[in-house]
Formats: C-alpha cells, structure tokens, sequence
C-alpha cells in the first residue's frame, strides 16, 4: 500500500524527521488559508501516487498568493485525477541528498540506499554513477546501529554536525520502516538547507500488503486507486488492472497471466485489463466477471491451470456468471487441472468451446477481437 | 535420483490437523511420501492418516526425528513455526503460505542462512520428486504434468508451472525434482541455491527454471553459470517482456524495482552465460530436446 | 536494583499479567480500606526487600476485619524495617508453579526457568529435581517467540487453555524484562486457581544498575536500603555495606575486597563494613571516610593496589580525610600502584605506617581490633 | 610467545580522541603495541601520538587493515562500538568499560559467538603480553608485577590481580600474557575460552586464574581439564569463600544466583579436576613453584 506524500510526511514529522511546513487542501477555495500558514515562496504539489510529476507539471512553484490559486485551480482541475494538493514552505537548498530504505531479498536484510546525487531518481544514478551509491544492509533482528547510520552520513559527506543530524534521522526513518512494516521508505530529495539543516522535501512510504492486518492506521480508499473497477476489485480481494486493450484476461497468478500478457502482445493482440482469478479468487467468478463486464473488454480470455484451484470448481462459477450475468462478450477458455472431462461438459453446456492449449486460445481470443472490430 | 526430498526423507508436518493440512497429508502420505510425525498445539494424542501429532515440534523430533518439515499454517504464524522447525535443527523447511509478511520472511531469511538450513517458500505449491515423495500441494495424478524423469524444475510460479511443466512431458522429458521457490519478493531460497543440488544430482541432466520479471533471482543464476557451479544444460522460461513497468500482475515478486529485474536484464544474462531463454512456454520443449541432443 | 513486591505487580498489572486485588499501606489505620477494597479472606505482607518473608513471619493470612489490623499492627511493629504493607486477595491455590526470566552469561541470551514444583526456592529444586526445570534460552536479537513459550507451558504440563494463556502471560513478561532491562522478573509462585486461571501471587523483579540512565521510572530511595549510610554511600556512588563486626575495610574492586573480607575471617577477626575505595571513587576518601566513621569500625584497613587509580592520589585523599575528619580509630594502610614512594612519604606525615604486603596489613588491622578490645 | 597479542597485532584504538584514550595509546605505543589507526567520529585527519584518526572504524580499516581494537568508550556506547568493530571484520576486541547495560552486554556476546570473534571485557584493565604489547592500562612500570615470563594469567579482577601477580613474580615467575575477562555478570569472553589458547602457547607452561564467587567460568575451567583440553598445570586463586550470600561486594560478577558458584562448588570442581586451589594470594606462588618444580 503506497501512502501519498503527505501521509508519509504525516508520519515523518511524528517520528522526529524535519519536514517543511504545509498544508494540505482539496478544493482550491482553501488555497489562502494554505499559503497563510505556509508563507512564500511556496509549491503546490499534487497528491497522486504515480510518478513523475514533476515533469506532467503536478508540482508547481508560487511566489504570490495569486500564483498560487491559478496553480492550485491548473493541478485540480488537470486531467489527472488529483484529489488533493500539499501547499508546502520551499526550501533554501544547498544540496540534495537521496535516501531510502528497503528490503534486500537476497540477504534477507534492510538496505539502506543513499546517494549525494539526490534529487534525481536512484535508477538513474544507478545506471550512470553505481560507485556513489552507499549501501548498508541492516539485520532486523539486530536493528540499525548508530554506526551504520555514521557510515551512512560520512560517507554522503558531511560535516560533524550533519552527520550527528542526519544519523539521529536516519535511526528514526528505520523505526518508522520497522514500525510500519514498510517496503519502501525514501526521501528523495533530502535537502541540506542553506544553515546546514535537513528536511525531508518529498517522502514515499510504501507498506507491505501482507502485512496490513497488523498495520490498521491507513485504509483503502477510492483515492488509492486510478479506477473504480480497481478500487472495487482490491475491495473483494480481487487484484484487477485496467489497460487500454481489447481482451479481458482472467487468469490464475502473476507467472501465467505475465506470459498471457506476452503472447497476446506477441500476437499482435493488446490487453483491456486483467481479473485475478486464482489463488482464494477461484470461487469468486460471478464477482469476478462483473468487474471484468466494466472493463468493456471486447473478448475475455480465461486460462487457468490449477492445483487447489479444481478446473471443474472453476468451471462451474465460470458458468454460473455467464448464466447469470450474460455477458456479450464473447468467452474463450483455456480450464486445465484437475477434473478436466467434467469441466470441458460444464463449458460446453453453455456454448464455450474448452479449449486446453494456451496458445491456441491466445489465437483465437486475438481473432476473436479482429473479428468483433470489423 | 531426486533433490531436496526423496522417498526416504522423514517429513513432519506443522498444522497437520487443519483442513488443508490434513487433506494434503492423505495425498503425501499415498504418493509415499515417508510423513513421520505432525504437529498441532492441543493435539497430542491425535492421528492424522495413520501420521502420529504432538503438541509442539520438540516434543514431535523427540519421537521422530525428521528431516524435513512443511508447513501448513497461516502466514502471520509461518515465522514463529519456521522458527520452531529450525530450533529443533529441522535443516530443510518448505513453508506454502501464501501472504508472509514482508519484514517476517526477511528475518526467515536471515535465520535460514544463519543455521544453514533450507527454507523453500512461501507462496508456493512445494517440492516434489516426481514418482517419490512431495511436501506441498501438486495434482500428481495428471499424469501430462507429473510425469517422472531427469529434468530439474525450479519456478516461482504456481499455475504457470503447470503449463511450463505439460509442455516438457510434450516434448518426452519428465522431471526429477520440481522446486518450487515461491512467488514471493523475498523467496526464502533462492533459485541459485538449489542450483548446486541438481548439479551434484546424477539423476539430473538438465535443469529449467520458470521465472519472469522481478528480482534478481535469474541473474544469480546466470552468475552461477559463470563461475561454473552449474554446467548442465539450462533452460529459462521467463515471462514479463510486455508487462507494463511498475504494475503489480499478482503477486509481490513481478515488480520491478530499483531498475533491477527487467526481462531484458534477465535474457541478457542467461544467454550470456550460455543459457536457453524461450519467450513462451511451448518453446522449452524444443530447446531441452536440442540441448539433451548435443548433450546425449 | 530490587523493586518492592507491589511494584513487581503494578508492573506485571500494566503488561496484563494477571495479579491478584491488592492495596498499598504504610499505616495499621488504613487497613479498613484496604480490607474493603481486597475482601476476606486476605494476606498482609510486608514489603521488604530481603528473601525469607514467610519465616520471618512477614506474610499473614487473615480472615476478619479485626485479624487483618491485628496482623498489620504486628508486621508493621515488627524489629524488621517495614516501610509498606501490601493486602492482598487470598487465591483459592490449585497448583503453584515457579516462573522466572535472567540472564544466561553462558549463551548471551535471556533464560526462561519454570517448574511445576512452585512456591519453593528455585535453589531448592535445582538442587533436589533438577530435571523438573524447564530452561527455554531466548535470543533478545530475536525476542521471545510463541514456540518457545508454548514448549514452556507444555512442559509444565498445562492443558491446551493454560497453554494459551500462559504463553500470552509469559510473552508479556518477556516483553516487560526486555523494556525495564531487568536482570530477573520472577512469579513464585505462579498460582492455577481453583477456575484454571494463572495469577501471579508473588513478584520480583530487578533492574539491571549499569542501565538506570536508561530506565527512569524508579528512583532509590531510602526504603531500598538497610540502613541510612548504604542509602547514602548509594547516592554519592559510593557501594558501601554494614556488617556486625569490628574492621572497616577500605578496598579497592570486588576482588580485592572479597579476598581481605576471608583473610580477615580467617585471621579471627570480623568485618564492620565495607567501603568501595576504587574505580571512580578513589578521588572521594573524605566522603568514604566520613561514611566509614559512621559505621563505626574500631580499625580501619585500607588495601589498594590501582592502575588507574594511582597509590599517591590515594594516598593524598585519605591524609586529606584524616586530616579533616580526625577519626579515633586506628589505620591501617597497604596502598600500593603508581607513586609508591610519595605514597609512603604522604602516610609517614600523618604518622600512619605504610605497609605493602595485604597479609602483613590484615594481621596488623586484626591485632588492633584486639588491642582495642583490651 | 604470548596469546591474544604480541607486539606484530595491528591494533586499532575507538574512541582514541578522549582523555584516556589519548593518554593510554601514548602508553600503548612506548610499550611496543603496534596501533595502526584510530577512530572518533568528527576526528578525521587528526593524530594521536602518530597514529592517524579516521570518523569511522571502517574507514580506518580500509586504510589500515587491523587485527584487534580496543574500545574506550563509554558504556552505554559500548554495544555499537563492539558490533562497529565486529563488521569490518575484527576478531578481537577488548573492552575496557565499566557498567556495560546487561541487556547490551547479552547481545554483544551472542554477536561475538555468532561472528567466531572474541570480545574481552567489559570492566577490565585489559590483555598484556608482557614486554611486547598492550591493550589496555595497565601499570607496566610497576616491575614487581608485570615482570615477563611463562606463566600465563586470567582474571576477574582489577587490583586483586595486581596483588596476586605480585605474589608470581615474588616466587621467581612472570607473565607471559595476563587476559583480564572482566568483573561483570556476563563477561564478554570467558575463561575457558581463552585456555587452548594458553595450551596452544609454547611459551607458556601454567596457568593462573583468579576468581572469586558467582558465576560459573571457574566450574568451566575445571571441565575443560577434565575434557583434556586443558593439560598444564593450573592455579587457581579464589576469593568469596566467606562473603555473607547475596551481598554484592562492588561489582555484578561477585554474587551468588540460583544456588550456584559459591566458592565451595569452585573449589570441588577445580580440585576434583587436578587444579590447586590457593585461598590467599601468597599461596599462589608457593604453589606454582611445586607444579614447575614437578614438570620441570
């Protein structure tokens, strides 16, 4: 679960990370009172989960209180969906640092990233400049000690008095990471100001979905997500994804439905959204196709291949949905696993030809869509 | 003949008597696998399919010892029954909870590596040694995919497995041992790690592994190409070339972060080291028969 | 440092370990209160520090009003220093069992001890049943894990619902050892009551001295100690004890001290005190000796032998001392270290005769003590 | 020669910029000791008596790789310096603070056993290996205790030791390295753990231990004789044996807990090992001179 930015600021300050001044408003008309409290110069930033938005021109600088209305009123009333904005104090930079921390899978530690070359995304300085990255991976178990969070602010360079501040910070990021069972931490940038302070000018905090039922602060809203369907997808349980294709994939599990994703590219074919339909969603498929009916795919493509998931258990909600919700659309359908004679029965009582090879059925749901377009 | 498990390795069970636990011990223990002892707290006393329980896994190796244990519980307990098995110098665990929270498996992870023991998972269906023994849930009786033979499975996959694995029975190879390492952004064995096994395997002749996007599990791989640690012949199914960058298809594990783990990266490293990529699973049982060729 | 009973269980109450109803008082006349508060029948128990309470006759049952202020009257009247009396709830006692977390200096982990066999001395099973303890070893990088407190309760033979929550209890007193750096949390006896539940009908718990700078919540105060000069050696930082005999021994280091106190003994003379005279505190001899006169020795022996502490600042101080406070009895001095020879030069000045053998110097101190008594 | 170290051990200082930090390391470095590089954050670039400061211990290291550092620092920061040390890679590390937080004190031991490091300490002066090299403050220009020789010496304690080596060198012996474990509750390294050291030593050819009550390194020792181990001769000087129970006579280490370490039990099980038990430092020596004279 990613956080908005001022939720992670939210939680920065309560954990003892300088941040700037702010305000956060949904509705232009608050715009006054913001600035007010914040003072100028200012930035208004919209707060969406995506990235880049600098460069979509969703962070906008004001010196007046007029500049910054007409900002405010441009970012609301952009296309993007923003629901609301932080109207935040600029800061006087000196230098920007970047910092993060993160799970490192492979050491099954914490990794602290940081990089003098802040402000920049860390890929980038990934690709360009590896050797001014510094990594120090942190057992959990042992938590991080303040010497790693020394070696950390030396090695950004900084001066005595920066890196007593700055290590103090980074002890307090780490517990906000722990304590919110966090994937991703990150302060990019981290400004040093003019006087040699550091605050925390943006703030991604990503928390781990598997461990939400021990993480009760934030919900899920309709703010979270770029659509309804998603929202009321992930609401049921059930991932779904909206793309801007023709075919409907209900598919079981992320390696499957990657690779249907590629033979249908591969086929010249291109997908409307993806509907998961394995792992405990392999009841839901009445739910399921409902989501799947508002993603107005012209064909849906379901491929499954099942191990606690029976083909014949599938296969029965699959046909129940169709009966029930009577899709337009039409269905094709690739049920493999246990209880395959008694599935390709169920289908075929309603019309579907059960088909059991993948590829085949990439085919003919690609087909299908050239068909349905002319 | 098989790695990881095989047809003498003494397997305990951690939440046997559970609904799950207990169905798929019935099928472990008719696919011969050699089920010692299982564990519920509460139940000591209990039989599960003929398979004794105790309260506690201490109290369970005091009797039967095991060598192996898996794991049948919810993912918020999988940590502390890990931990259990691992402090009873339990050396190989296969944990199947799908949803391990993220910090937990870091310090499994940890742990693991620490007590050099194994621990294969989560977020998986298990190991199994086709025609021997399994610890996890695979539909053994279908026949197109189950079938026994000499080639080594890794994936962190579920259902594509499946397909990957139909698909070598197509092409007349059966597996040896099918590992499956999980589909989470932490799996708690790496692919890189049981890659020496089959290499010592001599029941092995070629070993396919079924990744995708994400991590940096096939790299390894290919890095241990490199060094020589593995020289059979490889072949890689990987899928993800397409997916849109930064969106989660499913499960934790098939998101690219920090640059890292394109599919691009990945089909770079692997046929830089000398490895078969295919683009879709149809294509790997063309590429292991002109590898098992050559090689044969 | 020791806490008092009551405050054992004010603790164990705030981590939601059960503890039976109670009530605080340091008057016989508030005893009506407490009674009413606690119910019959009741236990009055002196809040002390030192073991043996039941012998002593320090914890009474009562079952009538006028039974409970008797005995309170009794406790509190007592030739023991009773600052405190806790009143207590009586617990119908099913079985009693013993349950403690300390330190294993072997392992560098935390020991959880428990036995079925509660409510004696854990010495005594140790020594008579030793297979009847149950040691479960825990990392504190790790923390106490459920396993681990499940082998715990398992072991005592508990059912699955006093597994259930005597592994919540003992997870919580884990977690209280952890967060008060306690060097022992102890319940003996953890009482089953008649219903099946666990209550813990004793406490102790000690906090570790070398992390009070980190654990503010309790203050020494004068009730911790036997007499007033340990209290206020105590506060200069001064360890100082009281003993029944005749030689204050001045010393330097546990070892050295533990050493003199036997070669007094088997000399046939006695201790009076001892008085801690190294490490940080051999620049404070008129504070020490101030202390040591009040305890009232007939001689004093002064052994040190310092590498930091150098023998001719020792030996400035304690002409200083001398010098200021003229105490009657005689000194006895074997300090040796840096600076001998000025050392012996200092002494000489205030006519003390500067010995350097320890056994010749504990002979001479004894001999003095016997002199005196002529 | 010595164990722990000779005047070839590069020794790193932590904490070199303080009063005594500075004021030892001159001593260190008169002596013999080979210290390479210091450290304190915020000090880089200064110098100590020649030896070059660095912020962090691993940028000393990465300039001048060490074999050992010697903390001075005070306890409550004793924890993060040990485990600095610890990851660049150090493998002795010597203690000198008084009052190490318990908890701290655990986890710093069950680091070191976990890293195969040895962490002595804390609350000692230090190791000597006398008339090469130091770690630590001791008052090496004392000559009637720190004279060199073959006898090599472990200790609880800090002036006691001074007057029992006294005793030694009045009986015609010396040192050949004197290990002060520390008088706290959870000494960092113990007793038994530095003996094959001493045994493995050719150049020394007994050992003298001084405890005292509480605890259990002295019943350790007396193991490790009886397990072969340990085979030269050993004396043991103990004091406690007439301390009233529970009292805490200055430091932690000196108390009884949970009905074990009393000096009797000590003494059984060094007696019953074949160890001398000497009751007063005077003994020590007179007891020295009969087991050399025999294996001589």
């Amino acid at each position: 679960m990613k956080l908005f930015e001022y939720q992670a600021k939210d939680l920065f300050e309560e954990s003892d990370i300088p941040v700037p001044r702010r305000s956060l408003i949904s509705d232009a008309s608050e715009i006054d009172g913001a600035v007010e409290e914040v003072g100028f110069p200012c930035v208004v930033k919209a707060q969406v989960l995506r990235g880049g938005r600098g460069k979509a021109g969703l962070i906008q600088f004001a010196s007046t209180r007029e500049e910054a209305r007409t900002k405010a009123e441009q970012i609301l009333g952009s296309p993007a969906n923003v629901p609301s904005l932080l109207v935040e104090q600029a800061l006087n930079i000196d230098k920007e640092i970047y910092l993060s921390i993160t799970a490192d899978p492979v050491s099954g530690s914490a990794l602290i990233m940081a990089s003098a070359e802040g402000g920049v995304e860390i890929e980038e300085v990934a690709r360009t400049m590896p050797d001014r990255i510094i990594m120090e991976r942190v057992k959990l178990s042992e938590g991080l000690l303040p010497f790693q969070a020394r070696n950390v602010m030396f090695g950004l360079g900084l001066d005595a008095d920066g890196v007593r501040t700055g290590s103090a910070m980074l002890l307090n990021l780490y517990d906000l990471f722990r304590e919110y069972d966090a994937e991703l931490v990150e302060i990019n940038p981290l400004v040093v100001t003019g006087d040699g302070a550091l605050v925390a000018a943006d703030g991604k905090v990503t928390i781990d979905d598997s461990s939400l039922h021990r993480q009760g602060r934030f919900t899920l809203g309709r703010e979270y997500f770029e659509s309804d369907v998603e929202y009321e997808g992930a609401m049921e349980g059930i991932p779904c994804l909206k793309f801007d294709g023709k075919i409907g994939l209900m598919c079981a599990g992320a390696g499957l439905t990657n690779v249907i994703y590629d033979l249908v590219n591969y086929g010249g074919g291109s997908v409307a959204s993806y509907i998961e339909f394995g792992g405990p969603n392999y009841r839901k498929a009445v739910k399921a196709m409902e989501l799947m009916m508002r993603t107005e795919p012209k064909v849906v493509l379901v491929v499954t291949f099942g191990t606690i998931a029976r083909a014949d258990v599938i296969a029965e909600g699959l046909v129940d949905a169709i009966e029930q919700l009577k899709p337009e659309f039409p269905v094709v359908t690739a049920i493999r696993g246990t209880g395959e004679e008694k599935t390709q029965e169920l289908l075929r009582g309603v019309g579907l030809e059960p088909l059991t090879d993948t590829e085949e059925a990439v085919e003919r749901a690609i087909e299908l869509t050239t068909e349905v377009r002319r | 003949m098989s790695v990881v498990l095989d047809s003498s390795t003494r397997v305990l069970v951690q939440g046997i008597t559970g609904r799950e636990g207990s169905f798929w011990t019935e099928h472990m223990v008719n696919y011969g696998t050699n089920v010692v002892a299982g564990a519920t707290p509460g139940r000591e006393g209990q039989e599960v399919h003929g398979v004794p329980v105790f309260h506690t896994v201490r109290r369970a190796a005091a009797e039967f010892p095991a060598d192996a244990s898996l794991l049948f519980v919810p993912p918020r307990f999988a940590k502390d029954a890990i931990y259990e098995a691992l402090d009873a110098g339990i050396k190989t665990v296969v944990v199947l909870s799908e949803g391990i929270p993220l910090h937990d498996a870091l310090q499994i992870r940890r742990a693991a590596l620490s007590e050099g023991a194994m621990v294969i998972g989560g977020n998986t269906s298990g190991v199994i040694s086709t025609g021997e023994a399994m610890m996890g849930f695979f539909p053994y009786w279908i026949e197109r995919v189950y079938r026994p033979g000499r080639i080594g499975i890794m994936t962190r996959s579920g259902s594509l497995t499946n397909e990957v694995t139909a698909q070598i029975v197509k092409a007349g190879f059966g597996a040896s041992t099918l590992v499956g390492v999980g589909g989470d952004s932490v799996p708690l064995t790496r692919f890189a790690e049981v890659l020496p096994m089959f290499e010592a395997d001599p029941e092995t002749d070629a070993v396919v592994i079924i990744g995708e996007l994400g991590g940096t599990m096939e790299e390894e791989v290919a890095e241990a190409i490199e060094a020589g640690i593995f020289t059979k012949p490889l072949v890689a199914s990987l899928g993800g070339r397409t997916a849109p960058k930064g969106t989660k298809m499913g499960h934790a594990g098939a998101i690219i972060t920090a640059g890292k783990g394109t599919v691009e990266d990945k089909v770079a490293a692997l046929t830089g080291a000398g490895a078969l990529v295919a683009d879709r699973p149809s294509s790997v049982g063309e590429m292991l028969q002109s590898v098992l060729e050559k090689v044969g």
